[in-house]
Protein backbone atom coordinates (compact mmCIF):
# COMPACT_ATOMS: atom_id res chain seq x y z
CA UNK A 1 0.00 0.00 0.00
CA UNK A 2 2.87 2.19 0.58
CA UNK A 3 6.84 2.52 -0.55
CA UNK A 4 9.23 4.49 1.39
CA UNK A 5 12.63 4.97 -0.29
CA UNK A 6 16.11 7.08 0.41
CA UNK A 7 17.98 7.55 -2.88
CA UNK A 8 21.67 8.86 -3.23
CA UNK A 9 21.31 9.70 -6.50
CA UNK A 10 18.65 12.00 -8.42
CA UNK A 11 15.18 9.97 -8.77
CA UNK A 12 12.39 11.48 -11.28
CA UNK A 13 9.19 12.28 -9.55
CA UNK A 14 7.24 11.36 -12.02
CA UNK A 15 7.86 8.08 -12.35
CA UNK A 16 6.85 7.85 -8.76
CA UNK A 17 3.45 9.12 -9.33
CA UNK A 18 3.25 6.69 -12.27
CA UNK A 19 4.28 3.54 -10.15
CA UNK A 20 1.15 4.87 -7.60
CA UNK A 21 -1.37 5.15 -10.21
CA UNK A 22 -0.69 2.18 -11.89
CA UNK A 23 -3.79 0.95 -13.76
CA UNK A 24 -5.92 1.19 -10.59
CA UNK A 25 -9.55 2.21 -11.80
CA UNK A 26 -10.55 3.39 -8.31
CA UNK A 27 -8.04 5.73 -7.46
CA UNK A 28 -10.05 9.53 -8.41
CA UNK A 29 -7.44 11.54 -6.78
CA UNK A 30 -3.35 11.83 -6.91
CA UNK A 31 -2.13 14.25 -4.44
CA UNK A 32 1.73 14.54 -4.82
CA UNK A 33 4.52 17.51 -3.40
CA UNK A 34 7.43 18.17 -4.57
CA UNK A 35 10.28 19.62 -2.53
CA UNK A 36 13.03 21.64 -4.62
CA UNK A 37 16.42 22.62 -4.02
CA UNK A 38 16.33 26.23 -4.26
CA UNK A 39 19.24 28.12 -5.73
CA UNK A 40 18.86 31.12 -3.12
CA UNK A 41 18.15 30.80 1.07
CA UNK A 42 17.91 33.29 3.69
CA UNK A 43 18.97 35.40 1.09
CA UNK A 44 22.27 34.01 0.18
CA UNK A 45 23.32 32.10 -3.18
CA UNK A 46 23.34 28.27 -2.74
CA UNK A 47 25.79 26.54 -5.07
CA UNK A 48 25.07 22.77 -3.33
CA UNK A 49 23.60 21.02 -0.36
CA UNK A 50 24.73 18.17 1.25
CA UNK A 51 22.18 15.76 2.91
CA UNK A 52 22.75 13.68 6.05
CA UNK A 53 20.37 11.21 7.36
CA UNK A 54 20.45 8.47 10.37
CA UNK A 55 19.97 5.16 8.33
CA UNK A 56 17.69 2.76 9.76
CA UNK A 57 15.78 5.71 11.81
CA UNK A 58 15.23 7.24 8.92
CA UNK A 59 13.08 4.91 7.50
CA UNK A 60 11.30 3.69 10.64
CA UNK A 61 10.48 7.54 11.24
CA UNK A 62 8.67 8.00 7.57
CA UNK A 63 7.40 4.74 8.01
CA UNK A 64 5.49 5.14 11.41
CA UNK A 65 4.54 8.90 9.59
CA UNK A 66 3.15 7.30 6.61
CA UNK A 67 1.14 4.79 8.59
CA UNK A 68 -0.33 7.13 11.01
CA UNK A 69 -1.76 8.59 7.96
CA UNK A 70 -3.27 5.51 6.34
CA UNK A 71 -5.50 5.06 10.07
CA UNK A 72 -6.46 8.70 9.64
CA UNK A 73 -7.49 8.93 6.07
CA UNK A 74 -9.23 6.05 3.11
CA UNK A 75 -6.34 5.95 1.01
CA UNK A 76 -5.37 3.95 -1.78
CA UNK A 77 -1.85 4.29 -1.99
CA UNK A 78 1.53 6.26 -0.95
CA UNK A 79 4.54 6.39 -1.82
CA UNK A 80 7.90 8.72 -0.78
CA UNK A 81 10.97 9.42 -1.34
CA UNK A 82 13.58 11.63 -0.45
CA UNK A 83 16.89 12.00 -1.66
CA UNK A 84 20.26 12.17 0.82
CA UNK A 85 23.83 13.37 0.00
CA UNK A 86 25.15 16.18 -2.42
CA UNK A 87 22.39 18.03 -4.43
CA UNK A 88 22.39 20.64 -6.94
CA UNK A 89 19.94 23.27 -7.79
CA UNK A 90 16.18 22.48 -9.45
CA UNK A 91 17.35 18.63 -7.93
CA UNK A 92 14.33 17.16 -6.16
CA UNK A 93 14.50 16.72 -2.76
CA UNK A 94 11.47 14.88 -1.80
CA UNK A 95 8.28 13.54 -2.99
CA UNK A 96 4.99 12.98 -1.28
CA UNK A 97 2.60 11.25 -3.45
CA UNK A 98 -0.82 9.85 -2.10
CA UNK A 99 -3.51 8.42 -3.84
CA UNK A 100 -7.70 8.03 -3.00
CA UNK A 101 -10.77 7.94 -3.99
CA UNK A 102 -11.66 11.60 -2.99
CA UNK A 103 -9.26 14.83 -2.82
CA UNK A 104 -9.78 16.07 0.27
CA UNK A 105 -8.25 12.95 1.85
CA UNK A 106 -4.86 13.18 -0.49
CA UNK A 107 -4.66 16.82 -0.24
CA UNK A 108 -4.97 16.45 3.62
CA UNK A 109 -2.75 13.03 3.69
CA UNK A 110 -0.17 14.79 1.92
CA UNK A 111 0.26 17.59 3.58
CA UNK A 112 0.41 16.11 7.25
CA UNK A 113 3.08 13.70 5.73
CA UNK A 114 5.51 16.23 4.65
CA UNK A 115 5.05 18.37 7.84
CA UNK A 116 5.66 15.74 10.37
CA UNK A 117 8.50 14.66 7.89
CA UNK A 118 9.63 18.04 8.07
CA UNK A 119 9.92 17.41 11.82
CA UNK A 120 10.32 14.29 12.91
CA UNK A 121 12.37 12.43 10.48
CA UNK A 122 15.92 12.30 11.51
CA UNK A 123 17.60 14.25 8.25
CA UNK A 124 20.17 17.59 8.43
CA UNK A 125 20.91 20.19 5.34
CA UNK A 126 23.94 21.74 5.12
CA UNK A 127 24.58 24.09 2.56
CA UNK A 128 27.47 25.36 0.47
CA UNK A 129 26.81 29.00 -0.52
CA UNK A 130 29.20 31.80 -1.64
CA UNK A 131 30.08 32.43 2.11
CA UNK A 132 31.14 28.91 2.87
CA UNK A 133 29.14 26.15 4.59
CA UNK A 134 26.63 26.25 7.18
CA UNK A 135 24.18 24.00 8.49
CA UNK A 136 20.42 24.84 7.54
CA UNK A 137 18.29 26.05 11.05
CA UNK A 138 15.04 24.71 11.13
CA UNK A 139 12.17 26.81 10.96
CA UNK A 140 9.75 27.79 13.44
CA UNK A 141 6.99 27.64 10.82
CA UNK A 142 7.60 23.96 10.83
CA UNK A 143 6.70 23.35 14.02
CA UNK A 144 3.45 25.92 13.74
CA UNK A 145 2.03 23.42 10.65
CA UNK A 146 2.81 20.18 13.05
CA UNK A 147 -0.29 22.05 15.51
CA UNK A 148 -2.92 22.20 13.29
CA UNK A 149 -2.84 18.01 13.22
CA UNK A 150 -3.64 17.72 16.70
CA UNK A 151 -6.42 20.62 16.42
CA UNK A 152 -8.43 19.45 13.61
CA UNK A 153 -10.26 15.86 13.97
CA UNK A 154 -10.66 15.11 10.30
CA UNK B 1 27.24 -0.10 27.49
CA UNK B 2 25.00 2.29 25.64
CA UNK B 3 25.63 3.22 22.32
CA UNK B 4 25.95 7.24 21.41
CA UNK B 5 25.28 8.10 18.23
CA UNK B 6 25.51 11.69 16.97
CA UNK B 7 24.74 13.52 13.84
CA UNK B 8 24.73 17.01 11.57
CA UNK B 9 26.44 19.72 13.40
CA UNK B 10 27.08 17.90 16.72
CA UNK B 11 28.76 15.01 15.04
CA UNK B 12 31.11 18.01 13.25
CA UNK B 13 31.41 20.00 16.46
CA UNK B 14 31.96 17.32 18.62
CA UNK B 15 34.19 15.63 16.57
CA UNK B 16 32.80 12.17 16.73
CA UNK B 17 29.71 10.01 15.19
CA UNK B 18 29.32 7.51 17.78
CA UNK B 19 31.27 6.30 20.72
CA UNK B 20 30.64 3.37 23.63
CA UNK B 21 29.50 4.47 27.06
CA UNK B 22 29.10 2.33 30.42
CA UNK B 23 25.57 2.21 31.55
CA UNK B 24 26.45 2.51 35.06
CA UNK B 25 24.35 5.20 36.89
CA UNK B 26 22.18 5.44 33.18
CA UNK B 27 18.83 5.42 33.70
CA UNK B 28 17.27 7.87 31.26
CA UNK B 29 18.48 9.94 28.36
CA UNK B 30 18.89 12.74 31.37
CA UNK B 31 21.20 10.87 33.47
CA UNK B 32 23.40 10.03 30.12
CA UNK B 33 23.32 14.21 28.96
CA UNK B 34 24.29 15.17 32.67
CA UNK B 35 27.22 12.65 31.94
CA UNK B 36 28.28 14.39 29.01
CA UNK B 37 27.62 17.99 29.98
CA UNK B 38 30.41 17.55 32.29
CA UNK B 39 32.74 16.92 29.86
CA UNK B 40 35.06 19.91 28.55
CA UNK B 41 34.36 21.69 25.17
CA UNK B 42 31.71 21.92 23.11
CA UNK B 43 30.15 19.49 24.88
CA UNK B 44 28.39 21.32 27.70
CA UNK B 45 27.92 23.97 25.30
CA UNK B 46 26.15 22.43 22.75
CA UNK B 47 24.18 20.06 24.96
CA UNK B 48 23.48 23.08 27.35
CA UNK B 49 19.25 22.60 28.83
CA UNK B 50 18.83 25.90 27.30
CA UNK B 51 19.61 24.29 23.65
CA UNK B 52 17.39 22.73 21.11
CA UNK B 53 18.51 18.95 21.00
CA UNK B 54 16.51 16.09 19.75
CA UNK B 55 16.69 12.54 20.63
CA UNK B 56 16.66 9.15 19.75
CA UNK B 57 16.54 5.42 21.69
CA UNK B 58 16.77 2.80 19.52
CA UNK B 59 16.15 4.65 16.66
CA UNK B 60 12.87 6.24 17.67
CA UNK B 61 12.27 9.66 19.36
CA UNK B 62 12.69 9.98 22.42
CA UNK B 63 12.62 13.06 25.22
CA UNK B 64 15.02 13.36 28.57
CA UNK B 65 12.58 10.86 30.64
CA UNK B 66 12.74 7.75 28.33
CA UNK B 67 14.32 5.75 29.85
CA UNK B 68 17.38 3.44 29.46
CA UNK B 69 18.82 0.32 29.47
CA UNK B 70 22.06 -1.71 28.91
CA UNK B 71 22.85 -2.05 25.08
CA UNK B 72 20.37 0.95 24.10
CA UNK B 73 21.47 3.33 21.09
CA UNK B 74 21.15 6.70 22.06
CA UNK B 75 21.02 9.04 19.06
CA UNK B 76 21.39 13.15 19.83
CA UNK B 77 21.30 15.69 17.11
CA UNK B 78 19.78 19.52 16.08
CA UNK B 79 16.22 19.61 14.71
CA UNK B 80 16.03 18.03 11.69
CA UNK B 81 15.82 20.08 8.74
CA UNK B 82 14.69 17.46 5.60
CA UNK B 83 12.25 17.42 2.95
CA UNK C 1 2.85 32.90 -15.07
CA UNK C 2 -0.25 30.69 -15.81
CA UNK C 3 -1.23 28.68 -18.11
CA UNK C 4 -4.78 26.93 -18.36
CA UNK C 5 -5.87 24.38 -21.14
CA UNK C 6 -8.84 22.45 -22.47
CA UNK C 7 -8.68 19.37 -24.03
CA UNK C 8 -10.38 16.91 -25.87
CA UNK C 9 -7.85 14.38 -26.09
CA UNK C 10 -5.96 12.26 -23.15
CA UNK C 11 -3.55 14.75 -21.61
CA UNK C 12 -0.09 14.13 -19.57
CA UNK C 13 0.12 15.67 -15.82
CA UNK C 14 3.59 14.42 -16.22
CA UNK C 15 4.62 16.66 -19.33
CA UNK C 16 2.45 19.81 -17.89
CA UNK C 17 3.87 19.16 -14.18
CA UNK C 18 7.48 19.17 -15.98
CA UNK C 19 6.88 22.50 -17.71
CA UNK C 20 5.85 24.22 -14.77
CA UNK C 21 9.20 23.67 -12.97
CA UNK C 22 11.29 23.90 -16.37
CA UNK C 23 14.47 25.04 -15.14
CA UNK C 24 13.46 27.84 -12.53
CA UNK C 25 15.78 27.30 -9.35
CA UNK C 26 13.62 29.59 -7.35
CA UNK C 27 11.00 26.75 -7.27
CA UNK C 28 11.16 25.05 -3.90
CA UNK C 29 7.04 23.29 -4.08
CA UNK C 30 5.98 22.23 -6.69
CA UNK C 31 2.11 20.82 -5.56
CA UNK C 32 -0.25 18.77 -8.08
CA UNK C 33 -3.78 17.22 -7.69
CA UNK C 34 -4.59 14.95 -10.50
CA UNK C 35 -8.56 14.26 -10.40
CA UNK C 36 -8.76 10.85 -12.39
CA UNK C 37 -11.88 9.17 -13.79
CA UNK C 38 -13.12 5.48 -11.42
CA UNK C 39 -14.84 2.77 -13.04
CA UNK C 40 -17.15 3.07 -9.88
CA UNK C 41 -19.68 6.29 -8.72
CA UNK C 42 -22.27 5.76 -6.30
CA UNK C 43 -22.40 2.21 -6.46
CA UNK C 44 -22.46 1.60 -9.95
CA UNK C 45 -19.77 0.58 -12.84
CA UNK C 46 -19.25 3.33 -15.03
CA UNK C 47 -18.05 2.03 -18.67
CA UNK C 48 -17.37 5.88 -19.84
CA UNK C 49 -17.61 9.25 -19.05
CA UNK C 50 -19.06 12.39 -21.02
CA UNK C 51 -17.68 15.69 -20.04
CA UNK C 52 -19.74 18.64 -21.65
CA UNK C 53 -18.99 22.11 -20.94
CA UNK C 54 -19.35 25.91 -21.78
CA UNK C 55 -16.65 26.66 -24.62
CA UNK C 56 -15.36 30.62 -23.65
CA UNK C 57 -16.97 31.08 -20.41
CA UNK C 58 -14.62 27.72 -19.03
CA UNK C 59 -11.80 29.63 -19.75
CA UNK C 60 -12.75 32.86 -17.84
CA UNK C 61 -14.40 31.10 -15.13
CA UNK C 62 -10.56 29.56 -14.40
CA UNK C 63 -8.68 32.19 -15.49
CA UNK C 64 -10.04 34.05 -12.67
CA UNK C 65 -10.23 31.57 -9.96
CA UNK C 66 -6.27 31.06 -11.02
CA UNK C 67 -6.10 34.84 -10.52
CA UNK C 68 -7.26 35.26 -7.48
CA UNK C 69 -4.90 32.57 -6.16
CA UNK C 70 -1.98 34.54 -7.22
CA UNK C 71 -3.27 37.57 -5.43
CA UNK C 72 -4.03 35.60 -2.37
CA UNK C 73 -0.59 33.70 -2.56
CA UNK C 74 3.00 34.59 -3.44
CA UNK C 75 3.35 31.79 -6.66
CA UNK C 76 5.71 31.24 -9.16
CA UNK C 77 3.45 29.24 -11.72
CA UNK C 78 -0.11 27.46 -12.42
CA UNK C 79 -0.80 25.08 -14.72
CA UNK C 80 -4.35 23.83 -15.20
CA UNK C 81 -5.52 21.15 -17.59
CA UNK C 82 -9.22 19.84 -18.08
CA UNK C 83 -10.44 17.08 -20.12
CA UNK C 84 -13.40 17.39 -22.35
CA UNK C 85 -15.61 15.01 -24.60
CA UNK C 86 -15.37 10.98 -23.58
CA UNK C 87 -13.33 9.54 -21.14
CA UNK C 88 -12.53 6.09 -20.05
CA UNK C 89 -11.87 4.54 -16.68
CA UNK C 90 -8.23 5.87 -15.27
CA UNK C 91 -7.94 9.06 -17.74
CA UNK C 92 -7.15 12.34 -16.18
CA UNK C 93 -9.99 14.23 -15.84
CA UNK C 94 -8.39 17.33 -14.42
CA UNK C 95 -4.91 18.47 -13.18
CA UNK C 96 -3.94 21.31 -11.37
CA UNK C 97 -0.53 21.94 -10.36
CA UNK C 98 0.94 24.45 -8.39
CA UNK C 99 4.56 25.97 -8.02
CA UNK C 100 6.43 28.31 -5.30
CA UNK C 101 8.96 28.75 -2.78
CA UNK C 102 7.80 27.76 -0.25
CA UNK C 103 5.25 24.50 0.45
CA UNK C 104 2.07 25.60 2.52
CA UNK C 105 1.09 28.64 -0.58
CA UNK C 106 1.76 26.19 -3.24
CA UNK C 107 -0.72 23.18 -0.68
CA UNK C 108 -3.18 26.22 -0.38
CA UNK C 109 -3.92 27.70 -3.76
CA UNK C 110 -3.81 24.21 -5.52
CA UNK C 111 -6.72 23.11 -3.47
CA UNK C 112 -8.09 26.40 -3.40
CA UNK C 113 -8.12 26.17 -7.62
CA UNK C 114 -9.84 22.72 -7.34
CA UNK C 115 -12.31 23.60 -4.71
CA UNK C 116 -13.13 26.33 -7.21
CA UNK C 117 -12.92 24.85 -10.35
CA UNK C 118 -15.32 21.80 -9.17
CA UNK C 119 -18.01 24.57 -8.12
CA UNK C 120 -17.72 27.47 -10.16
CA UNK C 121 -16.64 26.31 -13.49
CA UNK C 122 -18.96 25.15 -16.18
CA UNK C 123 -18.48 21.63 -16.55
CA UNK C 124 -21.11 18.54 -16.29
CA UNK C 125 -20.25 15.16 -16.05
CA UNK C 126 -22.28 12.29 -17.67
CA UNK C 127 -21.99 8.89 -16.81
CA UNK C 128 -22.67 5.69 -19.00
CA UNK C 129 -23.29 3.00 -16.08
CA UNK C 130 -24.53 -0.90 -16.50
CA UNK C 131 -27.75 0.82 -16.06
CA UNK C 132 -27.74 3.21 -18.34
CA UNK C 133 -26.70 6.82 -18.77
CA UNK C 134 -26.99 9.33 -16.26
CA UNK C 135 -25.90 13.22 -15.71
CA UNK C 136 -23.83 13.52 -12.26
CA UNK C 137 -25.73 15.02 -9.31
CA UNK C 138 -23.47 18.03 -7.59
CA UNK C 139 -22.54 17.15 -4.45
CA UNK C 140 -22.82 18.78 -1.51
CA UNK C 141 -19.33 18.38 0.23
CA UNK C 142 -18.15 20.33 -2.58
CA UNK C 143 -20.26 22.98 -1.49
CA UNK C 144 -18.84 22.85 1.82
CA UNK C 145 -15.64 22.96 0.57
CA UNK C 146 -15.68 26.40 -0.18
CA UNK C 147 -16.41 27.85 2.58
CA UNK C 148 -13.42 27.64 4.35
CA UNK C 149 -11.68 29.76 2.04
CA UNK C 150 -14.16 32.75 3.04
CA UNK C 151 -13.39 31.64 7.01
CA UNK C 152 -9.35 31.27 6.44
CA UNK C 153 -7.59 34.63 6.61
CA UNK C 154 -4.10 33.70 5.07
CA UNK D 1 -32.49 39.93 -28.49
CA UNK D 2 -31.48 38.13 -25.33
CA UNK D 3 -29.31 35.39 -26.53
CA UNK D 4 -30.59 32.26 -24.43
CA UNK D 5 -28.16 29.01 -23.97
CA UNK D 6 -28.77 25.79 -22.23
CA UNK D 7 -26.15 22.86 -20.79
CA UNK D 8 -26.27 19.47 -20.00
CA UNK D 9 -29.61 18.18 -18.13
CA UNK D 10 -31.45 21.02 -19.35
CA UNK D 11 -30.21 20.95 -22.68
CA UNK D 12 -30.72 17.39 -22.74
CA UNK D 13 -34.46 17.74 -21.39
CA UNK D 14 -35.64 21.00 -23.21
CA UNK D 15 -34.21 19.63 -26.39
CA UNK D 16 -32.85 22.64 -27.15
CA UNK D 17 -29.56 24.49 -26.67
CA UNK D 18 -29.66 28.13 -27.72
CA UNK D 19 -32.24 30.40 -28.34
CA UNK D 20 -33.03 34.49 -29.41
CA UNK D 21 -35.79 35.75 -26.94
CA UNK D 22 -36.81 39.38 -27.49
CA UNK D 23 -35.83 41.34 -24.32
CA UNK D 24 -39.30 43.51 -23.78
CA UNK D 25 -40.05 43.58 -20.44
CA UNK D 26 -36.43 41.53 -19.26
CA UNK D 27 -34.69 44.04 -17.32
CA UNK D 28 -33.06 41.25 -14.83
CA UNK D 29 -32.32 36.89 -15.50
CA UNK D 30 -35.56 36.89 -12.99
CA UNK D 31 -38.00 38.37 -15.36
CA UNK D 32 -36.37 36.17 -18.13
CA UNK D 33 -36.94 32.78 -16.09
CA UNK D 34 -40.23 33.95 -15.01
CA UNK D 35 -41.11 34.27 -19.17
CA UNK D 36 -39.70 30.96 -19.63
CA UNK D 37 -41.31 29.12 -16.24
CA UNK D 38 -44.70 29.91 -18.53
CA UNK D 39 -44.37 27.59 -21.14
CA UNK D 40 -45.91 24.09 -20.91
CA UNK D 41 -43.85 20.65 -20.30
CA UNK D 42 -40.26 20.32 -19.14
CA UNK D 43 -39.75 24.20 -18.72
CA UNK D 44 -42.31 25.41 -15.47
CA UNK D 45 -40.83 21.86 -13.62
CA UNK D 46 -36.68 22.54 -14.56
CA UNK D 47 -36.69 26.26 -13.77
CA UNK D 48 -39.44 26.46 -10.91
CA UNK D 49 -38.30 28.49 -7.94
CA UNK D 50 -37.32 25.28 -5.67
CA UNK D 51 -34.53 24.07 -8.73
CA UNK D 52 -31.15 24.75 -8.26
CA UNK D 53 -30.51 26.48 -11.13
CA UNK D 54 -26.90 28.26 -11.97
CA UNK D 55 -26.58 31.50 -14.54
CA UNK D 56 -24.38 32.95 -16.38
CA UNK D 57 -24.74 36.46 -18.00
CA UNK D 58 -21.52 37.07 -20.92
CA UNK D 59 -20.11 34.07 -19.82
CA UNK D 60 -19.77 35.34 -16.00
CA UNK D 61 -21.65 33.58 -13.02
CA UNK D 62 -24.36 35.55 -12.23
CA UNK D 63 -27.86 35.37 -9.90
CA UNK D 64 -31.87 36.14 -10.86
CA UNK D 65 -31.08 39.93 -9.92
CA UNK D 66 -28.53 40.21 -12.31
CA UNK D 67 -29.80 43.30 -14.93
CA UNK D 68 -30.17 42.32 -18.40
CA UNK D 69 -29.66 44.72 -21.71
CA UNK D 70 -30.11 43.80 -25.17
CA UNK D 71 -27.83 41.64 -26.83
CA UNK D 72 -26.72 39.83 -23.74
CA UNK D 73 -25.84 36.12 -23.60
CA UNK D 74 -27.62 34.61 -20.86
CA UNK D 75 -26.82 30.90 -20.07
CA UNK D 76 -29.15 28.22 -17.29
CA UNK D 77 -27.44 25.12 -16.33
CA UNK D 78 -27.74 22.53 -13.28
CA UNK D 79 -25.20 22.84 -10.90
CA UNK D 80 -21.48 22.40 -12.47
CA UNK D 81 -19.78 18.68 -12.00
CA UNK D 82 -16.33 19.62 -13.21
CA UNK D 83 -13.07 18.50 -11.84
Amino acid sequence: MFSISIESEPFDPNLEVDLLRGDNPAIGAVVSFVGLMRDLNDGDRVDHLFLEHYPGMTEKALEKIVSVAFERWSLQGCRVVHRVGALKPTDPIVLVAVASSHRKEAFKACEFIIDYLKTQAPFWKKEATENGERWVDARQSDDEAIRQWSEENN
Amino acid sequence: MIQLRLFARFREELGVDSESITSDNIYCVEDLLQQLREREGAWSRLLAADQRIMMAVNQEMANSQTPLEEGDEVALFPPVTGG
